[in-house]
């Protein structure tokens, strides 16, 4: 009962959050909505049992990314943004192709039988370790050598173009 | 000269050597710091183009505290002046008032007697010392450490004491008046006031440790706003202004007043210890050790203190002959001048007040460019305004 | 007792939810919103499906490996958005076809 | 000549009714509560206590699970509450001790220990402003984003072993994931305001946090990973066979773990030397330049709050937690004066030393401290590895493999005290000619 | 170190057209010189090595309404030699303007502000010539001696 309206609430939220940021003109309002989002999902990760992955969900898109986005809409946002609204036509199509997938999927999900589990499966975070380095050892490794690459590409796309002569700030930080 | 100022208008040791590279230029934004701003040390309010943290340019606007002093003095006698001054560095009415003091002296002709030109100075080395302290203690404060300031108001209250004792006031003296001083000390004064002199003394160990040496301190204000000598000379920089930029002058050598050729003291420079020579770390620290020759002169002018009168004979109304005048001593801050024009009258027919807040601003638009935005409360704090003398 | 199908609608709304986001916004920061929708949509069924359905814990594992792929994801495209801001000023991404930077 | 009308303040929303009734019976009521404040402050305070534990002992079992929780999370409140008030009358008390000067002495007759709650009154009844241009719903919105997280975190600490409300295997992380959130409530609030002072306040607050999010989280990492699980209550329970068997003495990388965790800590609960984003004398007051009245309040319980939860966080992984420093003793009371032992430092640390640059502050991350707990936990691991007896990889290294990591352990340690020595004397280095001539005690 | 008259001797043997009069003795020793020459006496003053006048301390602006004139007085130090010294320009009341000393004295850039604001004395290529202490839309120029308070600023009366 409670795990019901707890579940409506947050997909609610979450919803709402999607809508609204469809509505939205202010770049920054959409930051917000989306980590409204990002923490209703969580709290949907939460009453699924999955600690892990909410407490990662926040730590990780909350704390970071969202932050990161915040970072970048106040880095970008000066003038007014390029175009935040769908003209009269596009709403048209936007509403028949959406209302066509949405559709789409919501009948092939009712229609089909889910093989079901009553039970929850065993969620400890030692598990989920044992998962990672044995299953998915390959995937996880991957995944390392990917978010190098992306931290490495990411400090090179963004590093001044012009290299500056010289350790900046050298002086001031040593004592002689 | 004009070569001068391009050559340092972008200080060597700061974030970007050059030029900035312009792919990591974002928008700039004006930033208005002031009139009420904490760092700004009063009305100043300085216009800051910033580019991020980064600031591009400083463009400082007073006029808040302009209290129309010069203009004041052409209606009232000489005497009458004299409380006026005192508002013009308003932490330090003593030095003000001896300004004044020496150059209507100046004019006149009037000779003042040896106890009253010791007494001119120990209350001028006194004020000095209470001077400094509120800059050391404010320039704590500006770098975000606040107990420096307390212990500093701690001590200044000591020379609050002897101030009011000797004269009546706090802060507004009028102590030092044309021709001498108001009135003698009252007894046990010395006694009392050489207690403060040892009790001072190693005080000035404890901010240096507390502060001076502290190693976030350092960074912060080594390297930070560096004011080389020529730079400093050609502004007109001048006290721990120029003398943190290297160079030894100081007033009460060069053109010694008040016998100030009798003391034995030596004039501390900036040697960039902890980074360039004219550093704002030099120029804090040439007021820690202003200090420590303050007590020193005190201490021989405390021996020297002959008996006799106070005060030499002027009339009650004074009149000056027509002529002029200038007429500079060694403030906390710098050199106050007074430049003094008279027609014979009974009050100045012109009166120049030279502040040395002033001249010491002037070279804040030509050091702040490619500072940080936290820079700017460093170098503020170590140029070490008062509004009420910038302004007069 | 939840099952799994609420969940799997939420996950769809979400997933046209993002899309529209993505279709309809012509400012990139926007459109990166939008992925993180779709990118979410997928993350709640994989963990849904760990939880209702048969595959144990492989579901939160995967789960896992999306959010730390987003969070790459949205590191380099703003990385990308911003270059492309101070290229062109904008983030408009219809002005971004010039090919060149 | 200018005539100044007072325009007409429309109270809104929730404040309404607080401020109106402050209004009403705050000048009769505030002198009336202060005068027996020291009397209902502790009838309050025996009263919540002695309520938590009839709750917990007796009437708990009895109660529905959902009715349990909420009394729990209440006497939490409560308790982030005291923590708040505390540690504001607190910390006036201690800058006044070190700065020589008494600090609050009037309210509340013994060394004005009711300052806070008066400060709190007054602060009720101030107008209710919102900036003109401000992004209204985001302001109002933006001190409870900053509370609410630095509550939620009390929810897995634990303060005792059954001392705690949601005991999961996953506390630690959890803790660290609220802690996170805290800084969008300070990036909300900053942007919203519409002043460029908070903006700039926001913007440092966010590149500092997700900075020294990194190296705070690998320093506990190591300590996790010397134990083996990410659950508070098991961090603490492995820790009660004396202070030897606390995670600070464990090894050498955890013993320098803890210092690196501690300034990590400083920096995410924008404290002194890392309080840029509020930096007083830069930025005004940075975030929260435009917020006044009980919004203000909050951000400043969100940053109390926040100070006790990152000491009790070290307290509970490094320091035993609620474990005595002899075996035996266990109680919820040593987690609180170990945790206000830390509180105290930071304290103390505020009041001393001088604010960083915001350039130093990222260079120090980046460059030092990242590298430096990236060595913690990488040196820590190993150690955990040579502990694991039936470990078959590292048989034959073992005894190499301790020894080497002793000595590099042992050389880092010496290294730091080397660091503190030298820092402790360089000062006589820098002392010039003259200064050394004329100093006295130089 | 030298003395007021080895200065206006120097003075007069290098610019002997510019230099009106001079005063050796008495408590303000000075030199007044031609508005026209005082840019290349300014830089003669600061650069010849046996003056050496670096520093320039103020920048007096004296309304004489009885001699239809307004005095700029330039009092000079030097900090490498110590000694002390004055040029004085005589200026047109009704039409006071010369050339700015800031580029050989860059202090000059503020005091000559001063003195624009406060007495309107104009000076030509200076590089940015506009009110220091008064607001950028003050009437008048309050210390020369003629003038007249004003009733209202911005709505805002005095006290007749």
């Amino acid at each position: 009962m409670l795990e019901t309206v707890i579940f409506f609430l947050l997909a609610g939220l979450a919803v709402v959050a999607g809508v609204a940021i469809l509505l939205s003109t202010s770049i920054v309002r959409m930051a917000y909505w989306l980590i409204t989002m990002l923490v209703a999902v969580a709290g949907l990760y939460f009453l699924m049992g999955a600690y892990f992955v909410g407490v990662i969900q926040i730590l990780v898109y909350v704390g970071g990314v969202a932050v990161l986005l915040v970072f970048g809409v106040m880095l970008t946002s000066r003038q007014l943004a390029p175009k935040l609204l769908p003209g009269r036509g596009e709403v048209v199509w936007l509403f028949v192709v959406g209302f066509v997938l949405l559709e789409a999927l919501t009948l092939s999900i009712l229609h089909t039988r889910w093989q079901q589990n009553a039970l929850a499966p065993g969620n400890s975070v030692a598990e989920i370790g044992r998962n990672l380095l044995g299953e998915f050892l390959g995937p996880f490794e991957l995944v390392s050598v990917l978010l190098l690459v992306a931290m490495l590409g990411a400090a090179y796309l963004a590093r001044p173009k012009v290299p500056t002569q010289g350790p900046q700030h050298t002086k001031g930080t040593t004592v002689p | 000269m004009k070569e001068i100022e391009l050559q340092y208008r972008h200080p060597p040791d700061l974030l970007h050597d050059g030029e900035i590279p312009s792919d990591i230029r974002t928008e700039e934004l004006v930033l208005n710091m002031g009139p009420q701003h904490p760092s700004t040390h009063g009305v100043l309010r300085v216009v800051l183009q910033t580019d991020g943290e980064l600031v591009l340019k400083a463009t400082p606007y007073m006029g808040y505290l302009h209290r129309c002093a010069e203009k004041i003095a052409e209606k009232v006698s000489y005497r009458q002046f004299t409380p006026y001054t005192d508002r013009l560095d308003y932490l330090a009415a003593m030095n003000n008032n001896l300004g004044f003091a020496l150059a209507v002296e100046k004019l006149g002709g009037i000779e003042t007697p040896p106890r009253a030109d010791y007494l001119r100075v120990i209350f001028a080395e006194l004020n000095r010392i209470a001077s400094h302290l509120m800059a050391t203690g404010s320039y704590g404060l500006d770098m975000g450490a606040f107990t420096p300031l307390i212990y500093c108001f701690r001590e200044r209250e000591w020379v609050m004491d002897l101030f009011e004792a000797a004269s009546g006031a706090r802060l507004t003296y009028s102590y030092i008046t044309i021709g001498g001083v108001r009135e003698d000390v009252p007894p046990g004064w010395v006694g009392r006031c050489r207690e403060f002199l040892d009790y001072f003394e190693p005080k000035i160990t404890e901010y240096n440790n507390l502060l001076s040496f502290n190693h976030i301190f350092i960074n912060r204000t080594g390297n930070v706003g560096i004011c080389p000598p020529e730079l400093a000379v050609a502004y007109g920089l001048t006290g721990p202004c120029v003398r943190g930029s290297g160079i030894p002058w100081d007033l009460r050598k060069a053109t010694p007043y008040c016998r100030y050729d009798e003391f034995d003291f030596d004039i501390p420079v900036g040697r960039g210890e902890n980074g360039a020579v004219g550093d704002c770390w030099d120029r804090y620290f040439v007021r820690v050790q202003e200090m420590v020759q303050s007590v020193r002169i005190i201490r021989q002018a405390l021996d020297k203190l002959v008996e006799g009168p106070v005060q030499a004979k002027v009339p009650r109304m004074v009149k000056l002959p027509a002529g002029e005048v200038y007429c500079e001593v060694e403030n906390p801050r710098g050199q106050l001048g007074f430049h003094l024009v008279s027609d014979g009258g009974t009050s100045p027919y012109r009166l120049k007040i030279r502040g040395p807040s002033f001249c010491n601003l002037s070279v804040l638009p030509v050091l702040a460019p490619n500072c940080l935005l936290a820079d700017i409360a460093a170098l503020l704090g170590s140029i070490d305004i008062v509004m009420g003398e910038v302004d007069r | 007792m939840m099952g799994l199908t609420p969940y799997l609608i939420l996950s769809a709304i979400l997933l046209v939810l993002g899309i529209a986001i993505v279709v309809s916004k012509r400012n990139a920061i926007a459109m990166l919103i939008g992925v993180e929708f779709i990118l979410n949509a997928a993350t709640l069924n994989l963990v849904a499906f760990s939880r209702h359905g048969v595959g144990g814990l492989s579901g939160q594992t995967a789960a896992l490996f999306v959010i730390v792929l987003a969070a790459a994801e949205a590191v380099v495209a703003l990385a990308i958005f911003l270059n492309f801001y101070h290229t062109i000023a904008t983030v408009d991404i219809d002005q971004g076809d010039q090919l060149k930077g | 000549m200018f005539t100044y009308e007072r325009p007409k303040v429309e109270y809104k929303g929730l404040s309404r009714p607080i401020v109106r009734l402050a209004n009403k019976w705050g000048p009769i009521g505030i002198p009336l509560l202060l005068r027996f404040a020291w009397g209902i402050f502790f009838a309050a305070l025996v009263f919540v206590v002695a309520f938590v534990w009839l709750v917990g002992r007796f009437v708990n079992p009895l109660l529905p699970w959902f009715v349990r929780d909420l009394v729990v999370v209440v006497g939490l409140l409560a308790f982030v509450c005291i923590v708040a008030i505390i540690g504001i009358w607190g910390e006036r008390k201690v800058s006044g001790r070190i700065q020589s000067r008494l600090g609050p002495m009037r309210t509340g007759a013994w060394h004005g220990w009711a300052q806070s709650l008066a400060d709190g009154l007054k602060f009720v009844q101030k107008e209710d402003l919102i900036p003109q241009d401000a992004d209204k719903p985001l302001f109002r919105l933006a001190p409870y984003v900053a509370l609410v997280p630095a509550f939620c975190a009390y929810l897995a600490i634990p303060f005792g072993i059954g001392w705690v409300f949601h005991d999961s295997d996953v506390g630690l992380l959890f803790v660290l994931a609220m802690l996170s959130i805290e800084v969008l409530g300070v990036i909300m609030g900053g942007w919203a305001s519409n002043s460029k002072w908070s903006l700039y306040g926001a913007m440092r607050e966010g590149c500092q946090l997700v900075s020294y999010e990194i190296p705070m989280g690998l320093s506990l990492l190591a300590a996790v990973a010397s134990v083996g699980s990410l659950s508070l209550v098991e961090l603490g329970r492995v820790q009660d066979h004396g202070w030897w068997s606390w995670l600070l003495f464990q090894n050498p990388f955890l013993f320098l773990a803890f210092f690196t965790y501690y300034i990590a800590s400083l920096a995410s609960c924008k404290r002194s030397p890392f309080d840029l984003p509020e930096g007083e004398s830069e930025l005004v007051a940075g975030f929260h330049t435009e917020y006044s009245g009980f919004r203000f309040v909050m951000f400043f319980f969100a940053e109390y709050a926040g100070m006790f939860a990152v000491s009790a966080l070290a307290t509970v992984i490094f320091l035993g937690g609620w474990n005595s420093p002899v075996p035996g003793l266990a109680s919820p009371l040593w987690f609180v004066i170990k945790s206000t032992f830390l509180v105290w430092v930071q304290m103390w640390v505020r009041w001393t030393l001088p604010r960083i640059r915001i350039d130093q502050v990222m260079h120090a991350c980046v460059k030092y401290l990242l590298p430096f707990t990236l060595l913690l936990f990488v040196g820590s691991s190993l150690w955990q590895l040579y502990d694991n007896p039936d470990h078959p990889l590292f048989e034959g290294f073992a005894a190499v493999l301790r020894f080497g990591l002793g000595c590099l352990g042992l050389l880092l340690l010496g290294l730091y005290f080397a660091g503190a020595a030298y820092g402790f004397y360089h000062r006589n280095q820098l002392v010039g000619q003259m200064v050394r001539k004329h100093l006295p005690g130089a | 170190m030298m003395t007021p008259s080895d200065v206006i001797e120097l003075l007069k043997q290098n610019h002997a057209s510019s230099v009106l009069s001079a005063v050796a003795e008495g408590p303000y020793p000075h030199a007044v010189i031609k508005a026209e020459g005082l840019t290349t006496v300014a830089a003669f003053l600061k650069t010849q090595p046996r003056l050496r006048f670096d520093l320039l301390r103020c920048i007096s602006a004296i309304d004489w309404p009885a001699k239809n004139n307004i005095e700029l007085a330039y009092d000079l130090i030097s900090t490498s030699l110590g000694h002390a010294f004055a040029v004085k320009v005589v200026l047109d009341r009704a039409d006071p303007r010369v050339e700015s000393v800031s580029t050989v004295w860059p202090a000059a850039e503020w005091h000559e502000r001063e003195a624009f604001d406060l007495m309107g004395v104009e000076f030509l290529h200076h590089p940015d010539l506009r009110r220091i202490l008064m607001p950028e839309d003050w009437p008048g120029h309050p210390l020369r001696k003629d003038y007249q308070d004003i009733v209202e600023y911005r709505g805002l009366k005095f006290n007749p």
